[in-house]
């Protein structure tokens, strides 16, 4: 029998004010094995951690059951508490008793016997815990990110400046992501590229960051610190090491019809393409769709006409297998389809358009080289009337439940740039509300409409019907002024909702990192840890992990490295106590659990065992506990019961049960 | 919800995986969206490690109800654990109700650790399932009686 | 009834919930009624959650609104202020044995091409 | 195949013409109508009430009338097919409902919902196919402009009705096109004609239907079709002259070549 004291929390009023903690003392002091039970304000405070030093020294404890916060929050610290004082970490158990009891439930009554009942399960637990020793396992010294957008690259850059090997994994064949899409960026009106092309060249230059591009990511094993991952580089089908960078391939190919996926599809480009002037590296690729070489097997003008001799129609896509001991996922966004929303007549006309596509029409390198045009018939618009919230804020089944964020700050910015430019268009705004939470951002806001006049107009709209004469008839609601307006546009520009990049769910699952109902990866702890995922060793930067704008993506991509480099920085990481056990004697050799086994972590060997006094070589299971990571799917699938799971063995577990029914 | 001697009080153990849905019942606290105090959680690494002797073992010592939350199919952290307790749960649940013991009374619902929506609605609906059904009858073990 | 329980009978018998309403006048964009009415469709929800009942059963949009369902179609927030519209009407409809259509004058609204369904739906609308 | 088929009580009267063009355009194509016995009015408007029933048993007779033969249910007219498949999903998907009308119902075995409801243009797509239903045609619209007008009983609510994508349409488009006519595709066509509001106020019914004609005018139509004798009444108080409005039976019987057979009978 263990020698147990209970440590009641307090938590403040967070658990005090719905249970009665000195009642919960009382009770667990009857149970069988608890020599000494408290409650304190704080547990978690030093002095509180101190109560289970003095606590485990003079009446000696072998275990300690806490009952607070959820283990996410505290188990570490008391069980490190348990050690200073000389016990074993894995003595300790919690019960959770806030977030799961006191946080729920409103009646004092119900939630202290609720409470009772959680900590007599854990204290039936601990009443079984083993001391368990950690093991140890090494760290690979290099991170791998995935996206080249400006959260890879930034935290790509961060990793390799502090001396670490980072390779990129961007799926298109230029890093710079989104962000190199953009024309100007809010509230500064920087140039996006201006600003981004020397990170990305600071990046392809940097000694420690290899890059690939036009790869994807193609298998992951391992965990924490020592991860292994197959990249598919894509056949590019042009030699990057002959390749000058030249463009005359791209001139002369004959197959121009493809649609610039850079230009959002406004435009078309050649088969063999760099999807834009800047990109890195400046290699192209050929789109063997579109290539009438790979479609006919005739054609070949641009190995004809390549000085360099880089045009190579054999090559294959070719798998990097590397070590990792960190992954970043960096994967971004993208803006959702609008088939649900064809009241907007996004799909019925080409004069309705969303904003990323007017990013693009405002560039000088787009479609209209930077001019405001319609692109039905290129004439320059006269009224521009902007849509906030679509597909946005929808709890409907149509679109999105969230904010997209960044929509009111890029509109603002849209609305004031072409106020500024073309002074004789009218621009108006429909908006729900304009959320500008942000430095400067407010004040741009008001900017656009005290400056710049861009009239701001409070409701949805419902339609946007073209008519006869090419123009777009807007009707709308304008709630302050209780009217309903009708009113004719020559473009319509809708802000669109942004959702994780559609790759990012085969990624997540390739990474076991968990991911929400919208496809957004989800954190350790959504204030605490906001820039890991709970998959050890797997962080997270930029939009993937939640809507954010450049200057925040930018400080998450910081956090993302920095917590990455403090992992590089380990030579060695405890691994995981809690791994599987055969009992030996009652193995049987069946292989059912190597079959189940997701790490490859079981074994078999034929070893001499002494069942009752019968020696003999028996064929039995062997948990290689270094890989495994504790699932306990053997466990269950064993037939005879050999297999056993040290931190939440059968006999724990169902100690639980018994002391919640009982 | 005050106390009432005479109204039905069932015992019901839910097991929920450590990665998403422990941590979604933790956001379904932190959200402060209630559910009825009836429910017990016990915290397992996957929902794969749930033996169905657990579950019989509960049943035995009469619970009322039992559920299993795992991790959305695709989302294991160990890729392939709630795939098994699928499969597993299926069979078991199939027995029980072979045994009187109600379908209702046996439940697997896959929560990740965003859902604590989910989790607080899962656990109501579940609870006054098990109220509609009463106290388990089958299965209990007559020496835990008073 | 209070007005308490004429905006619980509304929510009863739309099964809307004014409260998921962000209030975001898309409703009032679409609906093709919207000049007619004098509460305006968005406007609905603040005169349900508020329990101005009697406005509500004396206002003329009951009985401008098509239940053409636009603004149910559109609503981002699943709000259905068409439905709710028309719980009002039911209420007064209920109440009053709805006064809006009486059998005498449907004689001179008749035309030769008017169709049956024409004076099914609208005493089915107007009439208890 | 052999379908239940429910005309409603417009196509028994003013609108004969919908429902006999229907029935002979069937026959050319290979299926059969069969009309169900004794069916009563649908009520023409889906009742919105959660707690209405009483009018919805008509529509829960006509569906279990269908059920009992083991058919689907083909309807024509708009209303009859937006209130019989709405009472179809809500005895189908809403327990009290369900619970309720099976209650008042009392059948040998209760309904919920196991009828398939399809509208006539739902077969053509999606039973005929408007490929086959080309090669049927023997008298193509060649040359005629038409515009299709939805209205909102077909679409809304688009998750219930599950016609066609409820703000872009195109099966009346694609059925125009297999008749070898050009569609108009203007925005209003899925706009409100003003319902059964034209009985009181003509005038509103009448500038709902301007917005709507002036509309396909613009865009260059010829003429309307529509499935919904109340949508084409009000429809012809707006531009009848200049836009005649045709139910889309009509024109089916026309390229099919049984419009003067189906006129004689």
């Amino acid at each position: 029998m263990q020698r147990i004291g209970v440590f009641v929390c307090h938590c403040g009023s967070n658990i005090a004010a719905t249970v009665d903690v000195k009642k919960v003392v009382e009770v667990v002091s009857k149970e069988p094995g608890v020599c000494h039970a408290e409650d304190y304000p704080y547990m978690c405070s030093e002095a509180g951690q101190m109560k289970i030093l003095e606590a485990v020294k003079e009446k000696n404890l072998s275990g300690v059951v806490v009952c607070s916060c959820s283990p996410r929050m505290h188990e570490a610290t008391f069980r490190k508490a348990a050690e200073r004082a000389g016990l074993n970490p894995y003595m300790v158990e919690i019960a959770n008793i806030r977030e799961h009891c006191s946080w729920i439930h409103k009646d004092m009554e119900e939630a202290t016997e609720k409470a009772v009942i959680l900590a007599r399960a854990a204290i039936a637990k601990v009443n079984l815990n083993t001391p368990l020793k950690a093991g140890e396992s090494r760290v690979t010294k290099r991170a791998l990110v995935i996206g080249g957008g400006i959260a890879g690259i930034q935290t790509a850059l961060d990793i390799a400046d502090a001396g670490y090997e980072v390779d990129i994994v961007e799926k298109t064949p230029s890093i710079g992501g989104r962000m190199s899409q953009l024309d100007k960026t809010f509230p500064t009106l920087d140039c996006s590229a201006c600003i981004l092309t020397p990170k990305m060249v600071e990046a392809a230059a940097h000694e420690k960051i290899n890059i690939y591009t036009y790869s994807e990511v193609d298998k992951v094993t391992g965990f924490v610190g020592d991860f292994t991952v197959d990249i598919r580089k894509k056949a590019r089908s042009v030699n990057s090491d002959k390749c000058t960078g030249c463009g005359v391939c791209q001139e002369k190919c004959p197959s121009k019809k493809s649609l610039n996926e850079f230009n959002r599809g406004l435009n078309t480009r050649s088969a063999i393409y760099t999807p834009f002037a800047q990109a890195i590296p400046n290699v192209p690729v050929i789109d063997r769709d579109a290539c009438i070489k790979f479609k006919t097997g005739k054609c070949g003008v641009c190995e004809k006409v390549c000085q360099a001799g880089a045009i190579d129609y054999n090559q294959q896509d070719e798998i990097i297998t590397e070590k990792y001991g960190a992954i970043v996922v960096a994967t971004g966004f993208d803006t959702i389809k609008l088939d649900n929303y064809d009241e907007y007549a996004y799909n019925q006309s080409k004069d309705v358009i969303t904003s990323l596509e007017l990013e693009r029409i405002m560039n000088a390198a787009g479609p209209t080289k930077g001019h405001l045009e319609r692109l039905s018939d290129g004439k320059a618009p006269k009224e521009m009337v902007f849509i906030q919230c679509v597909g946005s804020r929808c709890s409907d089944t149509r679109g999105k439940s969230y904010c997209s964020k960044i929509c009111c700050m890029y509109t603002a910015k849209h609305a004031m740039l072409i106020r500024d430019k073309y002074p004789d268009v009218n621009v108006t705004v429909f908006y729900i509300d304009v959320r500008t939470p942000g430095k400067n951002f407010d004040e741009f806001y008001r900017r656009a409409v005290e400056e710049y006049g861009v009239n701001y107009v409070k409701g949805q709209v419902g339609k946007v019907a073209p008519l006869p004469n090419g123009k777009l008839l807007v009707q709308g609601s304008d709630l302050l002024d209780n009217k309903q307006i009708l009113k004719e546009a020559d473009m319509v520009v809708l802000a669109t909702a942004i959702e994780p990049e559609a790759s990012v769910r085969k990624i997540a699952t390739m990474l076991t990192a968990s991911i929400d109902t919208n496809n957004f990866l989800t954190e350790a702890h959504p204030k605490l840890r906001p820039v890991e995922s709970p998959t050890a060793g797997v962080f997270l930067s930029g939009v993937c992990q939640g809507p954010k704008d450049i200057p925040e993506t930018v400080a998450q991509a910081g956090a993302a490295a920095v917590k990455a480099i403090g992992l590089l920085a380990k030579d060695k990481l405890t691994t995981n106590p809690c791994t599987a056990k055969p009992d030996e004697l009652l193995c049987n050799g069946c292989s059912q659990c190597a079959n189940v086994c997701p790490y490859g972590a079981i074994t078999y060997e034929n070893k001499e065992v002494n069942d009752h006094g019968i020696r003999e070589t028996r064929r039995v299971a062997q948990v290689n506990s270094a890989l495994c990571q504790g699932c306990g799917a053997c466990t269950v699938t064993c037939p005879s019961g050999a297999m056993d799971l040290q931190g939440f063995s059968n006999r724990q577990i169902i100690a639980e049960v018994d002391a919640i029914c009982r | 919800m005050p106390l009432n001697e005479n109204e039905f009080r069932p015992k019901i153990v839910a097991f929920c995986c450590n990665w998403c849905s422990y941590a979604g019942a933790d956001l379904a606290g932190s959200s402060r969206l209630s559910y009825p105090a009836d429910v017990k959680i016990i915290k397992v690494p996957c929902s794969c490690r749930v033996n169905p002797m657990f579950i019989l073992r509960a049943f035995e010592k009469g619970a009322d109800g039992v559920i299993l939350c795992g991790c959305h199919p695709g989302d294991c952290h160990y890729s392939t654990g709630n795939y098994y307790a699928r499969r597993r749960m299926t069979l078991l649940f199939s027995m029980l109700d072979y045994l009187g013991i109600e379908k209702g009374r046996t439940r697997v619902e896959w929560v990740s650790a965003a859902e604590g929506v989910k989790f607080s609605q899962t656990m109501n609906e579940f609870v006054e399932k098990i109220r509609s059904l009463g106290e388990n009858v089958r299965l209990g073990d007559l020496r835990c009686k008073n | 009834m209070s007005h308490r329980d004429y905006s619980g009978k509304i929510k009863e018998i739309s099964g809307v919930n004014p409260y998921k309403c962000m209030k975001c006048g898309k409703c009032s964009a679409t609906c093709p009624s919207f000049n007619e009415m004098d509460i305006k469709p968005h406007q609905f929800v603040s005169y349900v959650l508020n329990g101005d009942i009697e406005a509500l059963a004396e206002s003329k949009s009951l009985w401008k609104c098509l239940s053409c369902f636009a603004c149910v179609e559109r609503c981002p927030r699943d709000v259905k202020p068409g439905k709710l519209i028309d719980a009002a009407r039911q209420i007064v409809v209920r109440e009053r044995g709805g006064d809006y259509l009486s059998a005498d004058e449907i004689p001179e609204l008749l035309d030769e091409e008017l169709p049956q369904q024409l004076l099914v739906s609208a005493f089915r609308r107007y009439k208890r | 195949m052999k379908y239940s088929y429910y005309p409603g009580c417009t196509l028994k009267n003013k609108a004969k013409v919908l429902d006999r063009y229907a029935r002979s355009c069937a026959e050319v194509l290979g299926f059969e109508l069969e009309e169900i016995e004794n069916w009563q009015c649908c009520g023409g408007v889906y009742p919105l009430g959660n707690d209405e029933i009483a009018t919805k048993l008509s529509s829960v007779r006509v569906l279990n009338e269908a059920k009992e033969k083991g058919q689907e249910l083909v309807t024509v007219c708009s209303a009859c097919h937006h209130v019989i498949k709405r009472v179809n999903d809500d005895m189908k998907n809403v327990e009290d409902i369900r619970t309720r009308a099976n209650n008042y119902m009392s059948l040998s075995e209760p309904y919920s919902g196991e009828t398939t409801v399809l509208h006539y243009l739902e077969v053509l797509r999606d039973k005929i196919g408007f490929d086959k239903l080309k090669e049927k045609v023997v008298n193509p619209l060649t040359g005629k402009k038409i515009g299709a007008y939805y209205g909102c009983l077909l679409l809304r609510p688009g998750s219930v009705m599950a016609f066609d994508n409820p703000e872009n349409p195109k099966i009346m488009e694609d059925f125009i096109r297999a008749l070898g006519a050009e569609p108009v595709v203007y925005p209003y066509r899925n706009e409100c004609c003003g319902g059964y509001i034209s009985l009181k106020e003509k005038e509103m019914a009448k500038s709902m239907c301007d917005t709507i004609t002036e509309s396909a005018k613009g865009f260059g139509a010829d003429m309307l079709i529509t499935a919904c004798p109340l949508c084409m009444y009000n429809l012809n108080k707006s531009a009848k002259e200049t836009l005649p409005v045709y139910y889309f039976t009509e024109l089916l019987a026309e390229a099919l070549g049984v419009k003067e057979e189906a006129d004689e009978e």
